[in-house]
C-alpha cells in the first residue's frame, strides 16, 4: 500500500515533467498556422469553391440545373430564330439558346460540385475564391447572364415574333390551304364533306 | 518608504493613497502583461502564432481587449441579486490587492514589514473565498453556483497544505514577515531557502532535499489556491462553461480576471520570497560593485520581479501541458498526499533544525 | 441524510456537449443519477429529404451527417447502391475507397482523441491532432477540391481520380505522423492526471455494450473483438494484414473510459498499416469506368454495412424502381452510443459525464440527421 | 483628527451599520455576507488596537473559516432563500430584561474604566511576543489544542470518506 501511495505521487510527477518537455520543446517549433489576410494558402488546382459560368460557352442544356440537390441553379432560355442565333461556343458547338437568365444562389449552394460534371460544354466550373461574403443575402445570388433586360425583351419578343410568324405562316398556309380545298370542296361538291386537316389539330 | 512620502506631501493620507499607487499601476500593467504572455505561451506551445495584429507580436492586443470589455455592456440578469452580483467583483479583486501590502518589491519598497507578514497573506488569501462565493450565489445560475462552491472547498482545503509548508520555512527563518524572510537570504544564493536558507554546516546539506519536498508542495497548493490548471475546476469549461463568472460581462469580468492573474503573480512572489531569495541577487548586486547605491534598487526590483515572472510562466507551462484533474481527485491530492507530505517534511526540517 | 435531486440542463449550449446536444442531468450533488439525452436540435430531414433525390443527388446529403466522416458516409452509401444494382467496381476504385477510408478514420479518430483531451481541460494535444488532421484534410483537397464535405464516392466509382502526387503525399504524411502518436501517448495518453480522470470511469461491461448495441471502437472499447473489416468484410478489406485492437483494461477496468480512448490510438496505428499496405498496391484503370449514367436500380431493398470510424454505419435503402429511392434509413452509430450514456454515467459525478461524452465520441450532424 | 480617528469610525461605522443590517436583512444569505463586513469592521479595529495577530486571525477563522462554512451550509440547503425570516418582537419582556442586564454590565465597565485620553504610544505589534509566549510559558496549552486540532482534523477526514460498498 506504501509502495503504491509513493508510486502513484512518482508517476503523477514524473508524467507532468515528460508533458512540461514536451510542451517545451514545441515552444520553439515554427508556427504552422498562416497569418491569413497577408498570408494565403495556395489552393489546389481542383479546389471547390464558389461556382462560375462561363456565359458565352452556356447552351442552356438545363443539366446542371437537373443536377444540382439544392437547386440553387436558375436557368430561363429562349429559342433562338434563324436571323439572330447566339454566337457557338469557345469550343465550335453551335447553340441554339439563348441564356436568358442563369442565376446561381451561392446561399444556397452546397460545393457538391455535381453541376460541374454534366456540363456538356465545360461552361460551369469551380473558381478557388472563397472570400464572397456580403451583407445582403441578396448579393449571393449571382446572375451570369449578360444579356441586358432590353435585350432579353428584345429576343423574347424576337421569338414571339418569329413564333408568330411562323404561326402566321401556317395559319396562312392552312388558310391557303384550306381555301385550296374549298375551292376543291366547292369545285367537287357533290362528292363529300370537308375533312379538318392533321395541320389544324397539331397547332 | 512612507516616511519618505509623509515628509514630502506634509499629510499622512495622501501619503498612504499615494503608496498604493505603483502597487496597483503594477497589478494592472503586469497583468496587461501576463495576458499576452499566457496568450503567447500557449500560442507557441501549440506552434501557433497567438496575436500578432496589435503593436509588435500584439504586445498591445490585451490592452485594446481590455478598453473592450470596459465598453461591453453591464448585463445584469433580472432574477440575479443585484447588490451583492456587484459587489463581489470588487470584494474579490480588493482582497487580493490587500495581500499585495505585505510584498517586499525591493528593499526601500514594501508596503509594510509587519510582523504577521504571511500570515496575513494566506488569511486574505483564504477571504477571496468569500467574495467568489457571492459572485456564484448572487448569480443565481447553477453553474455558478457549482463553481464558486467548488472553488470555496479548493481554496479552503489547500489552505492546509500551504500552512503547513509556511509553518516549515517559519521554522527555518525564525519569523513571519516577508521583509525579514527576504533580508535572512541576503548576499550568494546559497543562503536561498532552497538551499537551506540561513542554517549553516551539516544542516544546510541535511535540508535541501526537504526544502525541495517543500518547495513543490507549496508551488502544488498554491497553484490550487489561484484556481490554475490543472486545478482550474471553478471555472472548468467543459463542464461549468465558466463556473462562477459565467454571468459577468465587462469590467467585472475584468476585475475578476486582474485578481485572477494577481493571484498568480502572488503565488509566484511568495515562492520567490520562500525559497528563492526574494529580490536578492544570486551574484551580487552591479550597484555594489560601481559604487551606485540608487542602482540596488532597481536590481532588485528587476530579480524579484523577474522571478516571480519565471514562476507565473511555470503555470502558463503548466496549463497548456495538462488536463484538469476532477473535484474528488482535487481533494485527494490534497488531504491523502499533499497534507501527509507537509506533515513529515515539517517534522523532519524540525528535527534537522534541533541538531 | 435526506438530500434533493437537482436537475442540471447540460446543453444545448454548452462546450461539451460536441455539437447541439441537451443533456439533462438528475444530480445530488455532484453525484449523477440519471441522464436523459434530448436530440434533435440538428435535425434536417435527411432520410425523408433523400426520398426527393435521385441515388446521385444522395451523396452531397450523406457528408453532411457525420460530418467529421464524410468519406465514410459516402463509403456506405455507394456500398449499399452498389449492391442493389450489383455493380462490380473497379479494382482501382476499391483500393482509392479503402485508402480513403482509413485516412478519413485517422482524421476522425485525431478529432474524438483531441476533443476527448479538450473536455478534460488538456487543450494542447488537441491542436497538434488538428495540425495532424489538416494533413490529412490536405490530401482530400488535392484529390477532390474539398476539406470536410467530399461528395468524392460516386455510385461506380469516383468523382476523380487521385491527384499525381497523391502516393507521395500519403507516404509522406504516413512518416510524419507515426512520432506524433507517440507524443500524443507521453503527453496524455499516459499522463496520470488523465489516467485517473478515464480509468475506471464509464465502465460498460462487454455483455451490456452487446446488449445496448454498441459498435465500433465503443464495443471494442469494453473488449469484444468485432470489427466489421474483418467480421463481415466488405470492399477488399480481406487482402490487408491488421489487427483489432480491443480493450484491456491496461490501467483500469476493461471496456472504462481509457479504453474507449486507447483503442482508438491503436486503430490510428492499424489505420496506417492498411493504408501503408494499399498504397503501394493501386493497380492502373479508369475510376470513373462504371459510373452509370442514370442511376435507376431494380426494384428491392438493401442492408449494407460499414465499419466507419463511430461505428457500425448501416445503410437501409428500398428502391421502387425509379431514380428516386423510396426510403433510406441510416443505422446511425452515433446514435446508439449516446443512448448508452444513461446506463454508463450513473453514479459517476459530473465532471465524468463530460468524459464519458466525450469517449463516445459522437457527432450530432449523425444522431439527428 | 488624525488618520488613525479616521480609519477608527470607518471600521467602526462599518461594524455597527452591517451588524444591524445582519439582523434585519429579509435574506439569510445577505445576512451572512453582511457578517462578512461585521468580522472585517472588528478586525481593522483590533489593529489600530495593536492587535495584528488577533486581527489577522480574525479574518482567517472568522471569515476564511466560520463564515465560508456558514455559507456553504446555507446555500447547500435547498430553498433557504424562500423562508419566512421572523422579525418582529415575540417575547417583549425576556427581550428588555436581557438587554436591560447587558447594558447595565456594559456601561458600569465603560465608566470604571480609566480611559487613556491621548495617545501616548503607537501600539506595538504583539505577534513576536505572542510567539514567544506560546512557545515557553504556555506550551502545554498550545501542543494540547494543536492535538485536539489534529484529532479533528482526522476525524473530519475519516466522516468525509465515502462509505465502502
Amino acid at each position: 500500500m506504501i509502495k503504491n501511495y509513493l508510486k502513484n505521487t512518482w508517476e503523477g510527477l514524473y508524467t507532468v515533467f515528460v508533458g512540461m518537455k514536451i510542451t517545451w520543446k514545441h515552444l520553439f517549433v515554427p508556427s504552422v498556422t498562416l497569418q491569413y489576410p497577408e498570408e494565403r494558402a495556395k489552393l489546389p488546382e481542383r479546389a471547390r469553391n464558389r461556382l462560375f459560368l462561363n456565359y458565352n460557352d452556356c447552351i442552356g442544356c438545363m443539366q446542371c440545373a437537373t443536377a444540382c440537390p439544392v437547386n440553387c441553379i436558375e436557368i430561363e432560355t429562349v429559342k433562338g430564330i434563324p436571323t439572330d442565333m447566339p454566337d457557338p461556343t469557345s469550343k465550335g458547338q453551335k447553340k441554339a439558346l439563348w441564356v436568358t437568365k442563369f442565376d446561381i444562389d451561392t446561399g444556397k449552394c452546397c460545393f457538391c460540385q455535381l453541376c460541374v460534371f454534366p456540363c456538356p460544354t465545360e461552361a460551369i466550373y469551380m473558381t478557388d475564391i472563397y472570400e464572397y461574403s456580403e451583407f445582403d443575402r441578396d448579393n449571393l445570388v449571382y446572375n451570369f447572364a449578360s444579356l441586358t433586360q432590353a435585350e432579353v425583351k428584345e429576343k423574347q419578343d424576337n421569338f414571339d415574333k418569329f413564333q408568330a410568324e411562323k404561326e402566321a405562316q401556317k395559319v396562312a398556309a392552312a388558310k391557303a390551304k384550306a381555301e385550296a380545298d374549298a375551292k376543291k370542296a366547292a369545285e367537287d361538291k357533290a362528292k363529300s364533306e370537308i375533312k379538318p386537316s392533321d395541320d389544324e389539330i397539331k397547332e | 518608504m512612507q516616511n519618505y512620502l509623509i515628509e514630502i506631501f506634509g499629510s499622512e493620507i495622501v501619503a498612504y493613497i499615494l503608496a498604493t499607487v505603483p502597487v496597483l499601476a503594477f497589478i494592472v500593467v503586469f497583468v496587461l502583461f501576463a495576458v499576452w504572455l499566457e496568450r503567447k505561451v500557449s500560442a507557441h506551445m501549440q506552434d501557433r502564432l497567438g496575436p500578432m495584429r496589435v503593436g509588435w507580436h500584439g504586445v498591445l492586443q490585451t490592452l485594446a481587449d481590455f478598453l473592450k470589455l470596459l465598453q461591453k455592456e453591464d448585463i445584469v440578469a433580472s432574477a440575479n441579486d443585484k447588490a451583492l452580483f456587484n459587489i463581489a467583483p470588487y470584494v474579490v479583486f480588493v482582497t487580493t490587492l490587500i495581500t499585495y501590502t505585505m510584498l517586499p518589491f525591493t528593499s526601500i519598497f514594501i508596503g509594510s514589514n509587519a510582523d504577521v507578514g504571511i500570515y496575513f497573506v494566506l488569511a486574505f488569501s483564504g477571504a477571496v473565498v468569500a467574495g467568489i462565493l457571492m459572485a456564484g450565489w448572487a448569480s443565481n445560475n447553477k453553474y455558478s453556483l457549482y463553481g464558486s462552491l467548488r472553488s470555496a472547498a479548493q481554496i479552503v482545503s489547500y489552505e492546509i497544505p500551504t500552512a503547513l509548508v509556511v509553518l516549515t520555512m517559519i521554522m527555518l527563518y525564525g519569523t513571519l514577515s516577508l521583509g525579514d524572510i527576504t533580508t535572512a537570504q541576503t548576499s550568494q544564493f546559497w543562503n536561498w531557502g532552497i538551499f537551506g536558507g540561513p542554517v549553516l554546516g551539516i544542516g544546510k546539506i541535511l535540508l535541501v532535499p526537504f526544502m525541495f519536498v517543500a518547495f513543490i508542495i507549496l508551488f502544488i497548493s498554491t497553484l490550487a489556491e489561484s484556481n490554475r490548471t490543472p486545478f482550474d475546476l471553478p471555472e472548468s469549461e467543459s463542464e461549468l462553461v465558466a463556473g462562477f463568472n459565467t454571468e459577468y460581462s465587462g469590467i467585472k469580468f475584468s476585475m475578476f480576471f486582474l485578481s485572477e492573474f494577481a493571484n498568480m503573480f502572488l503565488i509566484g512572489a511568495i515562492l520567490v520570497i520562500f525559497f528563492f531569495g526574494g529580490y536578492n541577487s544570486p551574484f551580487g548586486y552591479l550597484g555594489n560593485l560601481l559604487g551606485i547605491e540608487w542602482l540596488i534598487p532597481i536590481e532588485q526590483l528587476f530579480w524579484f520581479l523577474g522571478k516571480g515572472m519565471f514562476f507565473v510562466f511555470v503555470d502558463m507551462w503548466l496549463r497548456w501541458t495538462l488536463p484538469r484533474v476532477r473535484v474528488d481527485q482535487l481533494m485527494t491530492i490534497c488531504w491523502k498526499y499533499l497534507i501527509p507530505y507537509a506533515f513529515f517534511n515539517l517534522l523532519i526540517v524540525g528535527l534537522i533544525l534541533l541538531i | 441524510m435526506k438530500t434533493e435531486e437537482m436537475i442540471l440542463n447540460m446543453g444545448p449550449q454548452h462546450p461539451s456537449t460536441h455539437g447541439v446536444l441537451r443533456l439533462e442531468l438528475v444530480l445530488d450533488g455532484e453525484v449523477v443519477h440519471d441522464v436523459k439525452p434530448h436530440i434533435g436540435y440538428l435535425h434536417r430531414c435527411f432520410e425523408k429529404h433523400a426520398e426527393a433525390m435521385t441515388y446521385a443527388q444522395v451523396v452531397p446529403y450523406t457528408d453532411r451527417m457525420d460530418y467529421l466522416a464524410s468519406m465514410y458516409n459516402n463509403f456506405g452509401y455507394v456500398g449499399a447502391v452498389e449492391k442493389l444494382m450489383d455493380i462490380k467496381v473497379p479494382e482501382r476504385v476499391e483500393y482509392i475507397r479503402v485508402i480513403m477510408g482509413e485516412l478519413q478514420r485517422i482524421a476522425s479518430h485525431l478529432v474524438a482523441l483531441g476533443t476527448f483531451g479538450l473536455d478534460l481541460g488538456a487543450f494542447t494535444p488537441f491542436l497538434y491532432l488538428f495540425r495532424d488532421r489538416e494533413k490529412i484534410l490536405d490530401l482530400f483537397e488535392i484529390t477532390c477540391g474539398a476539406r470536410l464535405l467530399y461528395n468524392y464516392m460516386w455510385v461506380g466509382g469516383l468523382s476523380h481520380d487521385i491527384h499525381p502526387d497523391f502516393v507521395r503525399k500519403t507516404k509522406e504524411f504516413i512518416n510524419y505522423f507515426r512520432p506524433t502518436v507517440v507524443e500524443l501517448n507521453n503527453l496524455l495518453t499516459f499522463n496520470k492526471i488523465f489516467i485517473e480522470r478515464t480509468a475506471n470511469i464509464g465502465v460498460c461491461p462487454a455483455k451490456e455494450a452487446i446488449n445496448l448495441g454498441l459498435s465500433g471502437p465503443n464495443l471494442r472499447g469494453s473488449g469484444v473483438k468485432f470489427d466489421l473489416r474483418k467480421n463481415d468484410t466488405y470492399s477488399i478489406y480481406d487482402r490487408f494484414d491488421f489487427e483489432i485492437p480491443v480493450g484491456e483494461g491496461l490501467v483500469g477496468t476493461v471496456g472504462d473510459c481509457w479504453d474507449r480512448y486507447y483503442v482508438r490510438v491503436q486503430e490510428v496505428e492499424q489505420s496506417l498499416r492498411i493504408i501503408e499496405q494499399a498504397i503501394d498496391q493501386i493497380p492502373d484503370g479508369d475510376v470513373s469506368k462504371e459510373i452509370p449514367r442514370r442511376v435507376k436500380p431494380p426494384v428491392g431493398t438493401v442492408y449494407h454495412r460499414v465499419e466507419a470510424p463511430k461505428g457500425e454505419l448501416g445503410y437501409f435503402i428500398v428502391s421502387d424502381g425509379s431514380v428516386n429511392p423510396a426510403r433510406v434509413k441510416v443505422r446511425a452509430p452515433s446514435f446508439v452510443s449516446l443512448s448508452a450514456i444513461g446506463q454508463m454515467a450513473k453514479g459517476y459525478l459530473v465532471a465524468d459525464v463530460v468524459a464519458i461524452l466525450g469517449s463516445l465520441d459522437i457527432v450530432l450532424g449523425e444522431i439527428d440527421r | 483628527m488624525s488618520i488613525y480617528d479616521l480609519i477608527f469610525y470607518l471600521f467602526a461605522t462599518l461594524t455597527i451599520v452591517s451588524a444591524l443590517m445582519v439582523v434585519s436583512s429579509d435574506n439569510i444569505v445577505r445576512s451572512a455576507f453582511y457578517l462578512l463586513a461585521t468580522f472585517f469592521g472588528v478586525s481593522g479595529i483590533y489593529v489600530l488596537l495593536g492587535a495584528d495577530f488577533v486581527a489577522v486571525t480574525q479574518i482567517m477563522v472568522y471569515i476564511g473559516g466560520i463564515l465560508i462554512l456558514l455559507l456553504f451550509g446555507v446555500m447547500l440547503t435547498s430553498n433557504i432563500t424562500n423562508v419566512e425570516i421572523k422579525k418582529g418582537t415575540a417575547k417583549i419582556l425576556p427581550a428588555v430584561i436581557g438587554i436591560g442586564v447587558l447594558l447595565g454590565a456594559l456601561v458600569s465597565v465603560m465608566t470604571r474604566t480609566k480611559w487613556k485620553l491621548q495617545l501616548t504610544e503607537i501600539p506595538q505589534t504583539t505577534s513576536f511576543e505572542l510567539g514567544k509566549l506560546l512557545i515557553t510559558d504556555y506550551v502545554l496549552i498550545f501542543e494540547l489544542l494543536g492535538i485536539l486540532l489534529l484529532i479533528a482534523l482526522i476525524g473530519a477526514a475519516s466522516m468525509a470518506r465515502r462509505e465502502q460498498e
